[in-house]
């Protein structure tokens, strides 16, 4: 399958307001501490957990509603070729400042790993923290460099790297640009909006000497690494070589951009619907902004805005309607059908279905479904609603004080937990009378590895497979033993 | 609480700088120039650039502004008219008591009025008495109060002569110039505390009293007022600063010499200086009447205590 | 109508068709109900209709002069007599709503303006622009605005224009920080949010969700500016520093009159009685846009 | 004053204070607050009005504009252009000092120095003044300056204390002030009142009242109402519009006597303009109906001006006639000047401290709408408006003048003379060769019967080429209550009170 978003070491803080004036150093909300997961295309991720445990806040950070505060997004949807962000060229500029450290630094996580194993099991638990840590820092410091330089970092003459590289970037980012305004302007045609056929066959041409001039900076790249090829450290590094775009990197302008690729399904569907536009508004303000339509008077604008509402299952007359005129489910529509007007490949459903009765709810959630096949959606469905998260989802991530502590297909959480937290969560008891204490801090053992999770969210440090393709963040007992029956079954761990 | 008071005192820095160099700008920007002013009709050139050196008008705008910063800062210097010469801070000195006494006077006076008008209004609502009050009240607060003045001069002073229309210094002086000056602060204040008391009248604890059989008074006085205060209050600090500036109008329709009368006057001869020291002045004793009413307002809701601490 | 039948609607019901955030036609609805503000709309268009055409209602000209008949009390041919120069009060009065007015609702679009941008500024990106604005409204409100009023006008010279700036200048703190404190509530909600998970640019945020939302209390602050602003002009025109005397307006004439106020009271009367009505006016469609717009807020 | 009643009060002799224990007070009510009572750095009316009564001059001018002997007993030319003074030699300044010529001298070495009144004294060569003896003192001037004498009597130029000023410092004039008047400084609360005692070693005839309080009360229908309700013996400059509520009410008295001041609508020749044309500034003013504006805005106080300056002033040609209003002659002459129909448009100044002229401004500009002439009225603060009018802004502008000397060298030199462009007087900047010739030789020459001769000729071109037009003189309005007696204008506005008796209560 093919991955849709790789989310690494993700981390939001909210900064909190300072208590006092002489107050030094800033206190934080650690809403998400250290998230990484892959998204795949057309799947739907359901992410489960207590209320307040950072569930919105994973949604709207990885769509960069918010900007993250750590680790790297990265977004397949489009790759870097179609999309040339600013801060591809910014890497490339900056090749020859760093050059080496990224060597040094991956030398001195390679030396630690070493020593790990001759150390003995106390000191062992300590060192393998900071080695987590160091691992995440180097992504944070050299990920992007990695990703987009690949092998060509051991080239001796970095400047010269640089340049040429610059040069392809020029070339791509020209490509890019035509190739980005054609597929609008046939995203258009296809959607029956007013398009331009001349532009379409001016881009078309344009495209063609773009394409050129890219192949021929793209040879001397080639040239480059040619001689290259072979080294250990060229092939070492090249394997890092990433087509996906770091949304975090990105700047204002260039999310935006990008927003109508992700969207989201706001958890309130009272707070989420400007009161003084109209329902057609709302909906069309997606198509505004990103120039589907000229103007609300292009005349295919209002046929595809009841064609949208229509699809999601609000009437056709509701379209000069105001929010405060519909009741919660159909307000619930109107945030879906914003959402699904510009076509996007990847929606945040947050708590898209919580605040409904159930009838509503099933027609809604048949709705997603079904849009999901007809458009190739991926959908990141977050609730604590475990019945619609189990119907909905192929995947369930368990999420716990801003960490995910549990990954894995719906089924195998549904049977086979391995988390005491999921397991609670899945015992849903009532536990009012019970010490919260008593509930959160759950030491459990298992043969290999063994929980020590606590309220203040110092999680396990090791998130390893269980069963194919469900993992669980634990602690190991035995480090050494896992991480080798891994390396038999030759899986990639690069970075945690 | 302390630190928060602290902190606000030591806001009021800023804030007067501020107000003096806006002052100080618009003062400049003038046209009309001082020593002209001083001067007067026919003079000869030496004398004048004499008299520009002399007061220091040669030096640049900020120069000037800093000197009199420093003034102010080190010496507590609010320095001397332009017209008189005289020091302006003993020129303060001996009008603020006049305007401090109309514009206390007068927020008794509207205080007193006003909140009885507005827990009238309040326990009636949507009658005629309420109707009517509050009808009143917002005439009140249309009413020009130049106008006001001069109607009252007209029926007391012209038409009946009981009062007279000048001087602040017998309490018979002093009848009309508060009258007119309160009347809008007692509108104001009514119509606020009517809408804060319907607000409290309006909350559970109110019902469950009479529930309980308390008496209306009881009901009234014992238990809403006090809530209902709250806002009131701010407003009357509020009102306070709006007096201040009313007074400008006040004074100079009844010849008391105070802050207000020495202002429009300073402004009109472009004494600068004196100017400067008014406003300052002016703007201390606003900052901190709202100060008070804060401080006062955290004494008598002990939630608001809290968010200091 | 349904309007008289449902007069005598009681209480319950009425707050069943009240909508928090109606559409305009609710707030409209609402207001036609109350008497005092159509009173005061009604003032206010009348007003403007003498504004408007004041050269055909006048019954003589804003500067026509006849000195032998001066300081006449009111009589047939002069409605309201005349003044000192034998020009007639009523047509000066008809002529002044043109200044008034102008003065009143040009100052406040100033200070909406003004105001309207340091506020979206302050309260939408926050941080220490904001409090850089915050202070200094702080500072321009901690100068009495009547006084400011009159430094400025008394520095730049008095003509329409700059009254127009000394007034407008002198509120600008106070539409500042009511449109601040509305942006930042509006900025909270999540339909803000959601506008910039479509995309929408800084610009289009704030005049396509956010000015919309906050415009009620915007207009309500409006309507009680301008009734200040009339106020404010009309006091600076009487002590003087108004337009120049033979531009018919409010407060000259009241201080044109003022020297006559024992043997000619008429001087002052009649245009101080219209201030208070203008004034008065304004400030009752404020009291009842506010009302229609949030029950709750009566007469705060 | 009302003849036998109050009279009685009077006959009784000078010590009221002895006979019924109750000093006698007498409330003026001011206009203004003082300045400041060092003489020397104010010249503003309301001071002068006060200082009159606690400094005295070297020479004094009667009501009657003759000059009598003051601190001086006698003077001579003993040569060209140098004066002797004989000093008295019984008066003590009211710190004790006994006064000298050395006060003399220091007074007048101070006052050339002065920028506020220099101009009063600028005649003086400070290189000359010489101390003979402790009662004798000459000064000389640097040139032949006619009216010399008369501007030694200005008030302005009443005699300091040296001991007192040099040791009061900036304090001098606020609360130390030191004179050797009839009136010893008692208190000054600014904005409010000044009070002065009776000095009882006061040189001259004691004064009967015992203190003078001076309220000061800007609005003049303020002062009306303390008159009338008794809380003012006497109220200055009453209003025109309140001078009927006076005269009608039988306890008070009007007075109202010509002074030396004269108002004027100036013409200005400074920006190019139609007002160029002789024809068209006499056109404007045939247009203007002076008689009307003192009727309807003076209240009928004044009389319309034939000329500069009025008839108190040495010099004043009386041959001259008022220019008539004629609308239909300013309309042809408009139409001889090239302007049939008017058809341009002026600007009008005025300071904004004056409600009659600002009044006048209206009339004026719909006096010239008649005969097609747009007049754009800017109204001006006060000081804003003496800047700009000095610059030549303005295309008219209504100004007066006050001939305090007297002397037709004061009343037309600076207003009229092309060295006085500008900030010194001639705001209209009129330009007349002949007219330059004869003021300079009025100036520097003593022979008061050519001097006469000259300034005729003066007034003559002036009142042809009209650069002014001539409103109407001003008067001095006060208004008494019967209570006072002896009260007297003295046509510089600032009155001597120490001549005033009071009825008992
Ligand atoms: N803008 C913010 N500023 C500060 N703290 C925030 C902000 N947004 C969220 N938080 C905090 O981050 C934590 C996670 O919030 P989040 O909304 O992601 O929870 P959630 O899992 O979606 O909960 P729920 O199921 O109730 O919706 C909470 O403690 C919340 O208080
Ligand atoms: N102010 C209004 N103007 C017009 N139609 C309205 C208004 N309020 C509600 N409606 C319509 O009335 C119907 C019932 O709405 P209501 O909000 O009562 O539904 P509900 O039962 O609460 O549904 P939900 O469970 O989705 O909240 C809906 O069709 C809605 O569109
Ligand atoms: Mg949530
Ligand atoms: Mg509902
Ligand atoms: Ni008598």
């Amino acid at each position: 399958m093919k991955k849709l978003m790789s989310i690494k070491n993700l981390q939001k803080y909210f900064p909190v307001k300072k208590n006092n004036f002489f107050q030094i150093g800033t206190e934080y909300v650690k809403a998400n501490k250290d998230i990484s997961v892959d998204i795949y295309e057309g799947e739907t991720l359901g992410i489960v957990g207590e209320s307040g445990c950072g569930k919105s806040t994973f949604g709207r950070t990885i769509i960069q509603l918010q900007r993250q505060t750590g680790g790297s997004t990265l977004y397949y949807g489009d790759t870097i070729e179609d999309f040339m962000p600013d801060y591809v060229q910014t890497v490339y500029r900056n090749l020859p400042k760093i050059s080496g450290d990224y060597d040094q630094d991956l030398n001195t996580i390679e030396k630690m790993e070493e020593e790990l194993e001759t150390l003995d099991a106390a000191e062992k638990e300590a060192h393998f923290e900071t080695l987590r840590l160091k691992k995440i820092e180097f992504d944070n410091t050299y990920g992007n460099t990695l990703r987009l330089v690949g092998g060509l970092v051991a080239h001796d003459n970095l400047k010269q790297v640089s340049s040429i590289l610059l040069n392809r970037y020029d070339a791509a980012s020209t490509l890019a640009e035509y190739k980005r305004n054609l597929e609008f302007e046939q995203q258009k045609q296809k959607m029956k909006a007013a398009y331009n056929q001349e532009e379409i066959d001016r881009l078309t041409e344009e495209l063609q000497t773009a394409e050129k001039n890219l192949n021929e900076e793209n040879a001397k790249v080639e040239e480059l690494k040619a001689p290259l090829r072979g080294m250990t450290k060229f092939e070492r590094f090249e394997r890092y070589l990433d087509e996906g775009i770091d949304l975090a990197a990105l700047t204002k302008k260039e999310t935006r951009l990008l927003r109508k690729d992700l969207q989201i399904i706001f958890q309130d569907p009272y707070s989420s619907l400007d009161p003084r536009l109209t329902v057609g508004d709302i909906i069309g303000e997606g198509l505004l902004i990103h120039k589907f339509f000229k103007s609300k008077r292009d005349p295919g604008y209002q046929a595809y805005i009841v064609d949208i509402m229509e699809k999601c299952g609000l009437k056709a007359e509701f379209i000069h309607r105001y929010p405060h005129q519909f009741s919660g489910g159909q307000r619930q529509r109107i945030g879906i059908a914003r959402a699904l007007a510009v076509q996007p490949k990847f929606i945040v459903c947050d708590e898209a279905v919580s605040a409904l009765d159930v009838s509503i709810q099933s027609q809604i959630i048949n709705l997603l479904l079904d849009l999901r096949e007809k458009n190739n959606l991926t959908y990141l469905f977050i609730t604590h609603d475990l019945g619609v998260v189990r119907y909905i989802s192929d995947r369930i991530g368990v999420m716990y004080f801003g960490h995910l502590v549990e990954l894995g297909s719906a089924q195998e959480i549904f049977n086979n937990p391995k988390h005491p937290y999921t397991k609670q969560l899945l015992n849903a008891i009532p536990t009012m009378e019970e010490d919260e204490d008593a509930l959160w801090d759950v030491e459990e053992e298992y043969d290999d590895f063994e929980f020590h999770y606590s309220k203040d969210g110092d999680h396990d440090p090791d998130w390893i497979e269980v069963a194919e393709d469900h993992f669980v963040a634990t602690t190991l007992k035995d480090r050494e033993a896992y991480y080798d029956k891994r390396k038999e079954s030759s899986h990639e761990f690069v970075t945690s | 609480m302390f630190r928060y008071i602290v902190k606000r005192i030591l806001w009021l820095i800023p804030i007067l700088l501020g107000v003096s160099f806006i002052v100080f700008t618009i003062m400049y920007l003038s046209p009309g120039d001082p020593v002209t002013m001083i001067l007067g009709e026919g003079a000869t050139e030496e004398a004048y650039q004499a008299l520009r050196t002399q007061m220091g008008f040669d030096q640049s705008f900020i120069v000037q502004f800093l000197n009199y910063v420093r003034g102010v800062v080190f010496d507590f210097d609010l320095g001397r008219s332009y017209v008189s010469n005289r020091v302006v801070l003993d020129e303060i000195l001996v009008r603020l008591p006049n305007t401090i006494r109309l514009a206390s006077w007068s927020i008794l006076f509207a205080t007193l009025i006003g909140i009885p008008l507005g827990v009238i209004s309040a326990t009636r609502p949507y009658s005629k008495v309420d109707n009517v009050v509050m009808f009143i009240s917002l005439v009140g607060v249309s009413m020009p109060t130049f106008w006001q003045a001069l109607l009252l001069i007209i029926l007391f002073t012209s038409t009946l002569g009981w009062l007279p229309a000048s001087g602040f210094t017998s309490w018979q002086q002093m009848i009309m110039p508060v009258f007119a000056l309160a009347t809008s602060s007692m509108g104001t204040i009514a119509r606020i505390t009517r809408s804060s008391m319907m607000d409290v009248l309006d909350q559970d604890y109110i019902r469950t009293s009479e529930a309980k059989g308390v008496s209306d008074g009881r009901v009234i006085f014992q238990h809403a007022l006090r809530n209902a205060l709250i806002p009131v209050v701010t407003v009357i600090g509020l009102q306070f600063g709006a007096l201040l500036g009313g007074a400008v109008l006040t004074e100079t329709i009844f010849s008391i010499n105070g802050l207000g009368t020495m202002m429009v006057n300073a402004i009109r001869t472009r004494d600068t200086m004196v100017v400067q020291g008014g406003v300052l002045f002016i703007a201390f004793i606003f900052t901190l009447v709202n100060l008070c009413v804060d401080i006062l307002y955290a004494y008598i809701d002990p939630r608001i205590r809290s968010q200091y601490d | 109508m349904l309007l008289t039948s449902k007069k005598k609607i009681n209480q319950a019901e009425e707050e069943m068709l009240n909508v928090p955030q109606g559409s305009w036609a609710e707030i409209w609805y609402e207001l036609k109900r109350n008497r005092r503000a159509m009173f005061g709309l009604f003032f206010i268009l009348f007003l403007t209709i003498m504004a408007i055409f004041a050269d055909q209602i006048a019954p003589y000209g804003m500067r026509e002069q006849n000195l032998s008949n001066a300081l006449q009390f009111p009589n047939t041919t002069h409605w309201l007599g005349t003044d000192d120069l034998g020009r007639d009060i009523l047509s000066r009065m008809i002529y002044g709503t043109r200044v008034s007015l102008t003065v009143g609702v040009s100052a406040v679009a100033v200070s909406l303006i003004i105001g309207g941008i340091l506020g979206v500024v302050a309260g939408y990106y926050k941080g220490w622009i904001d409090t850089l604005i915050m202070r200094f409204c702080d500072i321009l409100l901690s100068i009495p605005s009547i006084l400011l009023a009159i430094a400025i006008v008394a520095s730049l010279g008095s003509n329409l224009q700059n009254l127009i700036i000394a007034i407008g200048i002198s509120s600008i703190p106070v539409f500042a920080r009511i449109i601040r404190s509305g942006v930042i509530s509006v900025k909270e909600q999540e339909y803000i949010e959601a506008s910039e998970a479509l995309g929408a640019n800084d610009i289009r945020i704030i005049f396509k969700h956010i000015l919309p939302n906050i415009l009620s209390p915007i207009i309500v602050q409006s309507s009680m500016g301008i009734a200040s602003a009339i106020l404010s002009a009309v006091g600076l025109g009487f002590i003087g520093l108004g337009l120049e005397a033979s531009i018919a307006e409010w407060g000259t004439m009241l201080n044109a009159g003022r020297g006559y106020i024992r043997t000619h009271y008429y001087l002052t009367l009649y245009p101080g009685l219209l201030i208070m009505l203008t004034v008065l006016s304004f400030n009752l469609l404020g009291d009842g846009l506010r009302d229609a717009i949030d029950p709750k807020m009566r007469e705060r | 004053a009302c003849g036998s009643s109050g009279d009685s009060g009077n006959g009784s002799g000078g010590e009221a204070t002895a006979d019924d224990g109750e000093p006698k007070v007498l409330k003026v009510a001011n206009g203004a607050d003082p300045v400041t009572f060092d003489i020397q750095q104010t010249n503003d009316q309301a001071t002068t009005r006060i200082a009159r009564q606690i400094y005295d001059t070297l020479i004094v001018q009667t009501n009657d504009l003759e000059l009598v002997p003051g601190l001086a007993t006698e003077w001579e030319e003993v040569e060209d252009n140098l004066y002797e003074f004989k000093l008295r030699e019984d008066v003590t300044f009211h710190n004790g000092e006994p006064f000298t010529a050395n006060d003399v001298e220091f007074t007048l070495r101070r006052a050339v120095e002065s920028p506020t009144i220099g101009h009063i004294v600028d005649s003086i060569d400070p290189d000359s003044i010489e101390v003979i003896d402790d009662h004798t003192i000459r000064v000389g001037t640097s040139d032949t300056f006619g009216p010399f004498l008369t501007h030694l009597s200005h008030p302005a130029v009443g005699i300091l204390n040296e001991k007192a000023v040099e040791e009061a410092g900036e304090d001098y004039g606020v609360s130390v002030v030191v004179g050797t008047g009839p009136f010893e400084f008692d208190e000054w609360v600014t904005g409010t009142h000044v009070t002065t005692n009776r000095y009882d070693d006061y040189w001259g005839d004691a004064p009967e009242i015992d203190r003078i309080e001076f309220n000061t009360i800007a609005d003049p229908s303020v002062r009306l109402i303390e008159l009338e309700s008794g809380s003012a013996d006497i109220a200055y400059d009453i209003a025109p519009s309140d001078i009927p509520a006076v005269e009608e009410n039988s306890e008070l008295t009007l007075m109202n006597t010509p002074n030396l001041g004269s108002e004027y609508l100036g013409l200005s020749l400074h920006n190019d303009t139609p007002l160029r044309e002789v024809k068209v500034r006499q056109a404007i003013a045939h247009a203007v109906d002076v008689e009307a504006i003192i009727d309807t805005v003076y209240m009928g106080v004044g009389d319309q001006m034939s000329g500069p300056i009025n008839e108190l002033v040495f010099g004043f040609n009386d041959d001259l006639e008022p220019i008539e209003y004629d609308v239909n002659k300013a309309k042809d002459l408009l139409a001889e000047a090239g302007y049939p129909d008017g058809g341009f448009s002026l600007s009008l100044y005025v300071g904004d401290n004056s409600q009659e002229r600002i009044r006048v401004s209206q009339v004026v500009s719909e006096a010239l709408a008649e005969v097609g002439i747009t007049v754009e009225v800017q109204q001006m603060e006060w000081g804003a408006f003496l800047d700009s009018a000095a610059v030549g802004e303005p295309d008219m502008f209504l100004l007066g003048w006050t001939t305090v000397t007297t002397d037709a060298d004061y009343g037309l030199y600076p207003l009229f003379h092309s060295n006085s462009f500008g900030e010194a007087g001639n705001r209209t900047f009129y330009e007349n060769e002949r007219v330059d010739e004869l003021l300079d030789a009025g100036r520097y020459s003593t022979d008061q019967d050519q001097r006469l001769e000259d300034y005729r000729e003066v007034q003559e071109i002036i009142h042809e080429e009209v650069p002014w037009v001539f409103l109407q003189t001003r008067e001095n309005v006060t208004g008494l209550s019967n209570r006072v007696h002896g009260f007297e204008h003295h046509p510089t506005g600032s009155y001597d009170l120490s001549v005033v008796t009071l009825d008992a209560e």
